[in-house]
């Protein structure tokens, strides 16, 4: 599919907004799905690189990522320009669950990690009114789209410097927390997996249900080449994080 | 001029065109179903099958690399009787021939899965993946000694009634000898390549950026080397020859069809775009009708 | 910090940085030296020099491919005498150290010429070229069996007294055993990889694009096979290894001495930019201010 | 070196005129002599196009070459615009001497060959006077700068298809000149390598002197990897078209 650059942002050094529109089918999308980008049109880059959607907007048919230029093909995609053209696959993978959401709700997101929880507060918050969310940064200059996760919940925000909000890790903001041990009934999160980890270990002992999204160098992207799997607290046979994720249970695999 | 004739004959089995998605970038066909219809391919080949499942090895396991990609999936898959039943039953109803890729620890593992799957009679040809460690030789590939290669064969060729395409491995120092082999054992067919062996290093972290160090090189970098193979291999046997190896468009295809082979399959392009098979098809087709060859037998191995 | 120090000693001969051109990548120095001084780098690497003049192979020799380029020059080169009167001479006085190429058809064409070379006393070390066809052999190349390797390798030695670096072909099964036949042999050092073997045809003449046919694939798309090779080549010999196939950034570089090389060459990467030695040399030494590394040592072989 | 393109014009269906400004060793330049351009600036292509240099302002410090567009390098030329700047070394190899020339002087140009003579005309002209000038093309759709050569000599076109000129290829035209053996003293050519071919059996028995220039697939460019060579006919050791050519003396080479 290809759809079209309708504007893009430089929201800090190096993390860019893409607002893409053309034919897609936006209506289908939901939070915690990707899409898999082809970079260039030639031979320098076989492989797409998979992008959380951040934002849909189902009216004008349009669709957010953000994106951190971190190698060749992020950077890429931070030079696109107004109007150029990208081949997206998606809608890909599974995304958070929320039809059965009751109760308090946790939202914790980590640095790239942020984007696609926006898209699942947009939508959780109407089901189950005001969400606590804990993002966490690495310093002012890495902190993105906090006007827009304002109006959806409780915003804190944790830098590991302490330049904006609490100071350290978003794990130390949750423990900081009186009884947060009891105090949600769901958690869902996205960020890096030492972060997931760090939270896993965290609420392993609670009733706290909820869920997690994954990352994992991908080839494929579609469930076809088992690149990108990630192994379940079972043992059962290894899951795919394109395919069956990357959102999953967060009990269910071994982070 | 009449329509141009895509059909090739690999060994009695009659494919309506010389493209399939190579083993192990095309899982069993259901992803890439939702993209097209998978009558529209030569056959479709399906991941290794080995006797029992395999988890495969750590990630990461894929990664791109200039000029292609690396993998260590390490044959992941969930073992015969699952293939047989969940992959192999729906994929038969897909009306394309389905070409199973066998792997295995020792000879007897190869011989029991391709039995399995002649017996089964869902399948139309069986693949031996050679490039997997052969633990009775201290891990060393079975694709890699002619005389491994072909007692491996002919013991294969025993119990599997299905036409048997041995694949290749490329990381040996005389592809003649080990095609040769292969003939010998009694292959109905080879294909070649499989992956070059490749390793990139993470020189931040100062570790390999696979978790098993070294992988598998694909993609449009081991092209030159694979049409290489393919022509070596077909001056020295005359059993069809599948050629593949970073084959990404038409032309690339016919190179491989020049340089000798019958049919081709396509593995990492499927990656860059799910739909380089059904292109790749039309591509040929479209080179026919420019070039007026009515049937790929005109072209077969006109280099050699 | 201090100044970090790019200078390695492979075999006593030590280099100021380890950034060399490949053999055949860069004449004999006099064309790059107008863009930059050559002592600028670790050491000069001239042509293949044989005993007589090579006139080499038909045109085309050189063609692009996807990740790299063929080539098959076929050794063209004005032998031993013009090699040391005309050009040996005037790059001895480009105050850098000099890696003469060898190659030969028979043992006794290596000897002679390798002798020749020691005795000029106008180069500082001889690298071993043994992807050459061997007469004796039915034009087997003497660098895909580990005796034939060995054997030549220890007459070599016996006959040149300067430190002698064997360049291996990667086209083998086991590029171990081949570095391990050429330390037997008594090698001071081995350089690898040479290119890897391929073709490319061009579909609408229907013939090969180089009129030898086959040729050298070298560029980019071989670095994770070479990388690889140099990490399984660190694993089994003790003398030093200059690694190259690919490298076009400092990062490459790194890559390698990571892998285990203590130097590295630059081969096509000149003919995209012929500043691209001095550039890399540049992007190493940025790389250890970066990451303070004070000494190459500290890096090479940290992956093994 | 890096220039800008300062204009690119499509002369025809696949051919284009690039007029190129910036740094570059302008005055140096001989008519014959080509410049290496990289292509893109990825790993793509890691072989550089030769295109010889067929004009030069050296007031305005610009120079034009003109290419057609066959495969990914020149394409990706063609598909430059104002302002993109060029990775180029050169000037390259050795030009036409002109110093000794002579006497009436014969110039025979075929297809995309062409340009680079256009350089040459210009400067022989001054020298010489009145040119033959003599251009081979396809048919109309490839003729390009007829109206620039026009004034620099007595012009005679020929095209395969008889669309614009004479009909039939150029040595049909030479040898329908009456005593052509002897109408000239000095003869260039530049084409593909049968016309060059067609013209040396033509005036192999002839005192005519003269140069051609030649192709071949080339690597480095500068002399350094014996890729480009071409065979003299003393059988000496090969010559380096890119170094010792591309232009030759056309007794010496065998074509
Ligand atoms: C499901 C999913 C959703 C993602 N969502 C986002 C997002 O919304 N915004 C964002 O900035 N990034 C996201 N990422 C990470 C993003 O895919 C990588 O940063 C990107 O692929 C790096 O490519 P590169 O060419 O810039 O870097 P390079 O390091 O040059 O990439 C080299 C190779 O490694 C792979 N790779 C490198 N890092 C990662 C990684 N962290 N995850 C997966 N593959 C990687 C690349 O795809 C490529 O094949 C997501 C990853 C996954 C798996
Ligand atoms: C000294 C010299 C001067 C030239 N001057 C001009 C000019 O003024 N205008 C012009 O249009 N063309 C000129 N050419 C030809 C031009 O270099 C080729 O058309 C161009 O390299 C083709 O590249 P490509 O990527 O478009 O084609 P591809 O076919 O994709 O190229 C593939 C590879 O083959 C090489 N190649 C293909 N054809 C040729 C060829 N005819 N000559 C040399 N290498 C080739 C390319 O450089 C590349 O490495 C000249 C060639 C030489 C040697
Ligand atoms: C991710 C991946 C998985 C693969 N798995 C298998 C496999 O299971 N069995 C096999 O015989 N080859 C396997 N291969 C090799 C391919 O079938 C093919 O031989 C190789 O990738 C070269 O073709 P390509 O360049 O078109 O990808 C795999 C390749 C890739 C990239
Ligand atoms: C045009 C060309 C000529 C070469 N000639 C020689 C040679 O004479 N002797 C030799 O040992 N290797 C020769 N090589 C191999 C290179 O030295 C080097 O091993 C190989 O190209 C891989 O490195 P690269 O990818 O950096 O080019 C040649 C390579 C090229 C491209
Ligand atoms: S990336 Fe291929 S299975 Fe997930
Ligand atoms: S292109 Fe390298 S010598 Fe001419």
């Amino acid at each position: 599919m290809r759809v079209n650059v309708a504007k893009i942002t430089n929201l800090s050094a190096d993390i860019w907004e893409l607002v893409l529109n053309g034919p897609f089918p936006y209506d289908s999308i939901q939070a915690g799905q990707f899409v898999n980008i082809r970079i260039g049109e030639n031979y320098d880059h076989i492989l797409r690189r998979p992008i959380s959607i951040a934002a849909v907007d189902r009216i004008k048919q349009r669709m957010t990522i953000v994106l951190r230029a971190v190698g060749a093909g992020t950077k890429w995609l931070s030079e696109r320009r107004v109007g150029d053209s990208l081949d997206v696959l998606g809608p890909l993978g599974h995304g958070f669950p929320i039809q059965s959401t009751a109760g308090a709700v946790l939202i914790v997101g980590g640095g790239i990690g942020v984007p696609p929880l926006y898209l699942l507060a947009k939508e959780l918050q109407p089901i189950v009114g005001q969400l606590d969310i804990l993002l966490g940064f690495r310093d002012q200059q890495d902190c993105f789209w906090l006007d827009k996760f304002a109006p959806l919940g409780n915003v804190t925000i944790a830098t590991e410097d302490g330049s904006v909000g609490k100071k350290g890790y978003v794990t130390e903001a949750i423990v900081a927390e009186p009884y947060y041990e009891k105090k949600w009934q769901y958690l869902y999160s996205c960020g890096p997996t030492s972060m997931l980890r760090a939270i896993k270990e965290l609420f392993v002992e609670t009733q706290v249900k909820g869920y997690v999204s994954l990352e994992e160098r991908m080839a494929c992207g579609v469930g076809a080449c088992y690149g990108c799997v990630c192994s379940s607290e079972n043992k059962q046979a290894a899951k795919r994080i394109c395919k069956e994720g990357p959102v999953f249970d967060w009990r269910e695999v071994t982070l | 001029m009449n329509k141009p004739d895509l059909t090739v004959d690999l060994a009695g089995l009659v494919l309506k065109n010389p493209v399939m998605p190579a083993s192990g970038c095309f899982g069993y066909g259901r992803e890439y179903a939702q993209y097209y219809a998978l009558e529209t391919l030569g056959a479709v080949v399906v991941k290794a099958t080995t006797l029992e499942p395999w988890l495969g090895n750590a990630t990461p396991r894929v990664t791109e690399v200039r000029g292609g990609m690396l993998n260590a999936i390490g044959l992941a898959n969930p073992g015969l009787q699952k293939v047989v039943q969940e992959e192999l039953v729906w994929l038969s109803t897909q009306n394309v021939p389905i070409i199973v890729n066998v792997a295995g620890r020792t000879e007897d593992e190869y011989c029991q899965v391709s039995e399995a799957i002649a017996n089964c009679e869902l399948a139309h040809a069986v693949e031996l993946n050679v490039s997997c460690p052969n633990v009775k030789c201290g891990g060393i590939s079975f694709g890699v000694d002619p005389h491994v290669l072909q007692d491996l064969v002919q013991m294969v060729k025993r119990v599997c009634a299905l036409p048997l395409f041995v694949k290749l491995s490329p990381n040996v120092t005389s592809i003649g000898d080990m095609a040769q082999a292969a003939e010998q054992g009694g292959a109905d067919g080879i294909s070649l390549i499989n992956t070059l062996i490749g390793m990139e290093i993470n020189i931040h972290r100062r570790k390999p950026v696979l978790a098993n160090g070294i992988g598998g090189l694909s993609g449009p970098g081991i092209k030159p080397v694979a049409v290489r193979m393919v022509y070596q291999a077909a001056k020295v046997v005359s059993i069809p020859i599948i050629g593949m190896g970073g084959i990404f468009t038409g032309a690339d295809a016919i190179e491989f069809m020049m340089a000798g082979a019958t049919a081709v399959m396509v593995g990492t392009a499927n990656f860059t775009d799910p739909y380089a098979c059904p292109t790749i098809i039309d591509q040929i087709k479209e080179f026919m009708v420019d070039n007026a060859i009515t049937s790929l037998a005109e072209i077969r191995g006109c280099v050699l």
